[in-house]
């Protein structure tokens, strides 16, 4: 039994780490908050006398027990950010250098893939498209152009931890680079109407050669 | 003049009433807030505000803030519950307001005319889409103005009959004037936004 | 003409004024009264109606989840059209409806008057006024179930070009009454008659703590529970101002054919969601802060012991309160903002989990040397402090840290955090406030041994229907689809078992409410009599008068003279010390 | 209202001893100077530079707004809680433009197909 699906992405493995980074942080914080909670429970501080009750609530001689707590996790927390801060940037604010160019298209219930024509340029009258079906060749640099026709949807795919809303009116430019072959749902994260639960794709991820071939197919058609 | 006091003593209806004003500036901020910065992506709106109609709105202005000196000094007599000169000044806002009205609504008249509604379908089907957002803005904004100068209008209109009849609650003038002026405020920050930057 | 003015009049003066220690009919206790707590008792009923329209929602869109060819009994077959009106409006009711009405309506009108020892609020009338807008706004939902083309079904969060058109129904509207009477249109009406309400209540809670407090009382000496209904009121005040003007302009768009969130006029549907969350957000500490409020009182009650660092609390609150408005692009992280931006409220979102964190560590060293009793309101309380932290609180450092989000956005890792955050505050939060107030709202006792039933079968199977949609979203699972069959990576082996074991529990965690039901009504009519006004020994001033309270609170007004929270005072013989003793 | 109410009222402390604290300024000045800065206003859109005219024009709408506050409204002399609150008001103004510029001014619409 594995916690994620596969993963099948260049970064995949990076946002698996934060994921064990920040469960590893916690799991220690909670067996210390389980421990604090129920040690007063389950003693019930019997021998405290009434003095020592009311001095401990009013005196805060253990406030400096809290900020220590405060800043524990205070340090936690910056260390989480400072250990995903490059890898958000790799994934969503850089741009890796162009290798294959695809445009996606979410409108209500499928999904449209666009692929550069003959002329390896996309937006030009030979682009052909899929439907339903993404052809992407392997450990190559793709470069997605996520649009939406109508409403606004949202591409996920699970095995290359990649989710991007997108939306009416807006072209956003983000990048995948699968390093295993084989195939990949592609499903609709984002709430778009009654077909919501129906759309979905498929991802073939194929070696180089056999990408180009599938290309080929699909100019003569 | 006694300046210094604490917040306890504050009277409960007028703290209300700041509270409301404070939630009011939160609402009309927003759209403030939506309006300007599309202003600033679009500039082609500075072309359909060509079409606003500037000279009624100072007048509108002028009105407005004729009207908030009416409230106040509407206040400074319900202070020595002066009943008749509270009548004679609420009765000037309340006309202003009338006015004001008035002028909108024969400036919104004059824009329909011309095909400047609310949806903006005649801008529509001459390709102008991005404009129609600018005419949806204005009559929003203005036309949710025009709601608060009715309400407050009104609020005046009976807490001046109320005051004036039972020769108590005075104070309610002041707070009803509160909701006046934020009104008038409103309205410096709209005018110059929506008529003035072409 | 004339005998009817005056029948009218009577009826005003009989229905609509204070002045009354005799008995009242149906009408006037459940619709005209201005008394705060009658008023406080018809909000309870009325969020009862939505809770429970609410929960039955959850059972069948549940059902249908972990067992989708079957008809789910009482329902029938649930085709995609009925899953997404069911799961938004379960969605919209939970949030909007019971969560914000039951902790500042219900606890901010009943406790507010009487912790801080005044007779009522400081507007009955506008209190009745929010009451009845909020009665509106219920009867405005609820209609919007019935409309021609069905519920509303594009997500509680209403997403524009989704929401202003018709799901996807492909039906064309043809005339301005077409297109008014849509589940979209009343929906969003609903809300805005709840806002104002809510906004109208706030105002008042506001006026009424500031002005209407016992000779004695200063802001330092008032229970937690009424800063944080306050602090929470104000807060939603402020947030949800651009809100109201987006919806206003939402229904704009959808009945009058206006342009604000349509890209090809020059709208922009962000917009929306930055206005939704700009509100959204803030909400979440709305409702947040009142529960952590009544486990304040609890906890130091039933600790026999100061609560720790009062002033600690206070400020750690304040400073959450406004750094909550600068986080709520934490929801938006994949939807298309500038990425750069999202690194800032990363880091927001990130430092806003500190306050927190100082709060529930305070309310744990109340716990610390304390003389506990353990009985039922500290049961829920505990249980509250215990799923909000450990589970709720940590799970959202996941979500808050940029990087994960990107997967686990959108899936029911998220459902799963947030039923987590909510669940433990709202419901245990309102359990604990029923369970400790419940003898002096009513003068009964609530039955102890259905009450303990009730919490340890909320307590199991609330974990029991949350925790799995945690593995679930982990896997992959997104949200808001009605039928997972087509997924194959979602049917592999664990999955499915898992979905039923959420949905097992789910069904009997919603059963076990109707324990609750019985016994709150039962009780209400035929409970033991309270032997005690003050049964936990506490020392408020809800305490210090009859059970229940008469009309106006307190024979002779308190004046105070001590903190809320002084327990175990070494001077004194009792461990109490009421605030209104010398 | 409530005529049953026992002694020594809760809210007594809420009326406040003078009903009137506040100081009244000359208000005919105030209201001639508002007249003034409308003047330069109006005038001052006869810029063509819409950016200088936006900016000439808010910075005095705000200057408009806040003597209408201040005199006419008496902020001047209400505690200092009212002044929070208004701070506080602003203050969300403030955060919602910041969090919305980025995704309004700076995004160029991308129409998938013709309007």
């Amino acid at each position: 039994m594995r916690i994620f699906p596969e993963n099948a992405s260049s970064y995949g493995a990076d946002v698996d780490f934060i994921f064990w980074l920040i469960t590893g942080v916690i799991t220690v914080a909670s067996i210390i908050v389980i421990f604090l909670i129920l040690y007063p429970i389950l003693t019930k501080n019997k021998s405290r006398t009434k003095e020592q009750r009311y001095q401990q609530g009013k005196g805060f001689q253990k406030l400096k027990l809290i900020y220590l707590g405060i800043a524990i996790l205070a340090i936690a927390d910056f260390y989480f950010l400072f250990e995903e801060g490059p890898i958000w940037r790799n994934i969503e604010e850089t741009l890796p250098e162009k290798e294959v160019h695809v445009i996606v298209m979410g409108r209500q219930w499928l999904w449209e893939f666009t692929y550069p024509g003959p002329d390896g340029k996309l937006y030009t009258a030979d682009d052909v498209k899929t439907i339903n079906k993404l052809y992407l060749p392997v450990n190559k640099n793709i470069h997605m152009d996520l649009q939406a026709y109508d409403v606004i949807h949202s591409v996920f795919i699970p095995h290359a931890r990649f989710k991007q809303d997108v939306l009416p009116g807006r072209n956003i430019t983000k990048w995948v680079k699968m390093t295993k072959t084989g195939t990949y749902p592609l499903t609709c994260a984002e709430i778009c109407g009654i077909g919501h639960a129906n759309m979905k794709a498929e991802i073939v991820v194929l070696l180089n050669e056999d990408y180009k071939k599938q290309m080929a197919k699909l100019y003569k058609k | 003049m006694n300046t210094k006091i604490t917040w306890r003593e504050i009277p409960q209806a007028r703290l209300a009433m700041w509270a409301l004003i404070a939630g009011e500036f939160a609402i009309f901020g927003g759209l403030i807030v939506m309006y300007t910065l599309n202003r600033l992506k679009y500039e082609s709106w500075g072309e359909m505000a060509q079409h606003t109609n500037v000279i009624a709105g100072t007048i509108n202005t002028l009105v407005l803030l004729t009207s908030s000196f009416f409230v106040v000094k509407a206040h400074e007599a319900a202070l020595h519950k002066n009943k008749e000169k509270v009548k004679m000044w609420i009765w000037l806002t309340l006309i202003c307001a009338l006015l004001f009205l008035g002028i909108k609504s024969y400036e919104y008249y004059h824009e329909i005319l011309h095909g400047f509604t609310l949806p903006g379908t005649q801008l529509l089907a001459e390709g102008k889409h991005v404009e129609t957002m600018y005419w949806s803005f204005y009559y929003t904004m203005t036309g949710l103005h025009g709601l608060h100068v009715i309400g407050g209008a009104l609020a005046l209109f009976f807490v001046m009959r109320h005051a004036t009849k039972t020769e108590k609650d005075y104070h309610r003038i002041e707070v009803a004037g509160l909701y006046w002026h934020m009104v008038d405020i409103v309205w410096i920050f709209l005018f110059p936004l929506i008529y003035l930057i072409h | 003409m004339k005998i009817t003015r005056n029948k009218w009049q009577n009826f005003i003066k009989n229905n609509l004024t204070m002045n009354t220690h005799k008995k009242h009919g149906f009408w006037h206790r459940y619709f005209f009264s201005l008394d705060h707590k009658d008023i406080g008792f018809q909000y309870m009923l009325t969020i009862f109606v939505m809770v429970s329209i609410g929960g039955f929602f959850a059972y069948v869109f549940r059902m249908h989840l972990a067992y989708p060819e079957m008809e789910v009994p009482l329902f029938g077959l649930v085709t995609n059209k009925d899953y997404n009106m069911l799961i938004t409006n379960h969605g919209l009711i939970m949030m909007m409806w019971l969560a914000l009405g039951m902790l500042l309506a219900v606890a901010g009108n009943y406790l507010i008057p009487i912790m801080i020892g005044t007779d009522d609020m400081a507007f009955p009338k506008l209190n009745k006024l929010s009451y009845w807008f909020f009665l509106i706004s219920v009867i405005l939902m609820i209609s919007s179930f019935f409309m021609k083309r069905g519920g509303f079904g594009g997500g509680w969060t209403m997403y524009p070009p989704l929401s202003v058109g018709d799901f996807g129904y492909n039906t064309a509207y043809t005339s301005f009454k077409d297109r008014f009477f849509t589940a979209n249109t009343f929906v969003l009406l609903a809300i805005t008659f709840e806002f104002i309400a809510l906004l109208m209540g706030g105002i008042n809670f506001f006026v009424t703590t500031l002005n209407k407090r016992a000779k004695g009382m200063t802001l330092t000496k008032m229970p937690m529970i009424v800063w944080m209904i306050n602090i929470a009121s104000v807060l939603f005040m402020f947030s949800v101002g651009p809100l109201i003007a987006g919806a206003f302009m939402l229904l704009l768009d959808i009945n009058a054919g206006t342009g604000f969130y349509d890209v090809y006029r020059g709208g922009d549907p962000l917009l929306w969601e930055h206005l939704f969350w700009f509100f959204g957000h803030p909400e979440v500490y709305v409702i947040l802060l009142p529960p952590l409020g009544i486990i304040a009182e609890i906890i130091s009650t039933n600790s026999r012991k100061p609560l720790y660092g009062y002033k600690f609390i206070l400020n750690l609150t304040l400073i959450a309160a406004i750094l909550s408005m600068m986080v709520w692009a934490h929801h938006q992280f994949v939807s298309g903002i500038d990425p750069r931006a999202a690194t800032i409220f990363s880091i927001f979102t990130i430092i806003i989990s500190l306050p927190f964190a100082g709060i529930i560590l305070a309310y744990i060293a109340t716990l610390w040397n304390g003389d506990l009793k353990i009985n039922l309101p500290m049961k829920w309380a505990i249980g509250a402090i215990t799923l909000f932290t450990l589970i709720g609180g940590f799970t959202g450092l996941y979500l808050g840290a940029s990087v994960f989000d990107i997967y686990a956005h959108d899936t029911s890792f998220v459902v799963a955090h947030f039923h987590y955050t909510l669940f433990p505050t709202v419901i245990f939060g309102s359990f604990a406030a029923f369970y400790y107030w419940f003898g002096k709202f009513s003068g009964r006792e609530l039955n102890k041994f259905w009450g303990n039933v009730h919490f340890w079968l909320t307590f199991i199977f609330f974990n029991g229907f949350a925790f799995p949609l945690f593995l679930l979203g982990l896997a992959g699972q997104h949200r808001r689809i009605a039928d997972y069959r087509q997924f194959e990576f979602l049917m592999q082996d664990p999955l499915p078992l898992y979905r039923q074991i959420a949905t097992i529990s789910a069904v009997i965690l919603i059963l076990s409410q109707f324990i609750f039901i019985f016994n709150f009504f039962w009780s209400l009519k035929r409970g033991k009599k309270v032997t005690s006004d003050n049964p936990w020994e506490s020392n408020t001033l809800e305490w210090q008068t009859a059970s229940p309270p008469p009309h106006g609170n307190f024979a002779v007004y308190p004046e105070v003279h001590h903190g809320p929270y002084e327990y175990n005072h070494p001077d004194r013989e009792d461990d109490f010390l009421p605030q209104n003793k010398k | 209202m409530n005529t049953n109410q026992p002694e020594g009222l809760a809210h007594e402390i809420a009326v406040p001893k003078k009903e009137d604290y506040h100081g009244h300024p000359n208000y005919l000045i105030i209201y001639i100077s508002l007249l003034i800065l409308f003047a330069i206003t109006v005038f001052a859109s006869l810029i063509p530079n819409p950016l200088v005219v936006f900016i000439i024009v808010f910075v005095i709408s705000i200057v408009k707004g806040s003597m209408v506050l201040l005199y006419f409204m008496h902020l001047k002399w209400e505690p200092v809680l009212i002044w929070i609150l208004l701070g506080l008001a602003l203050m969300t103004l403030l955060f919602l433009t910041l969090g919305l510029y980025p995704d309004i001014v700076s995004v160029k619409p991308y129409l998938v197909t013709k309007p």
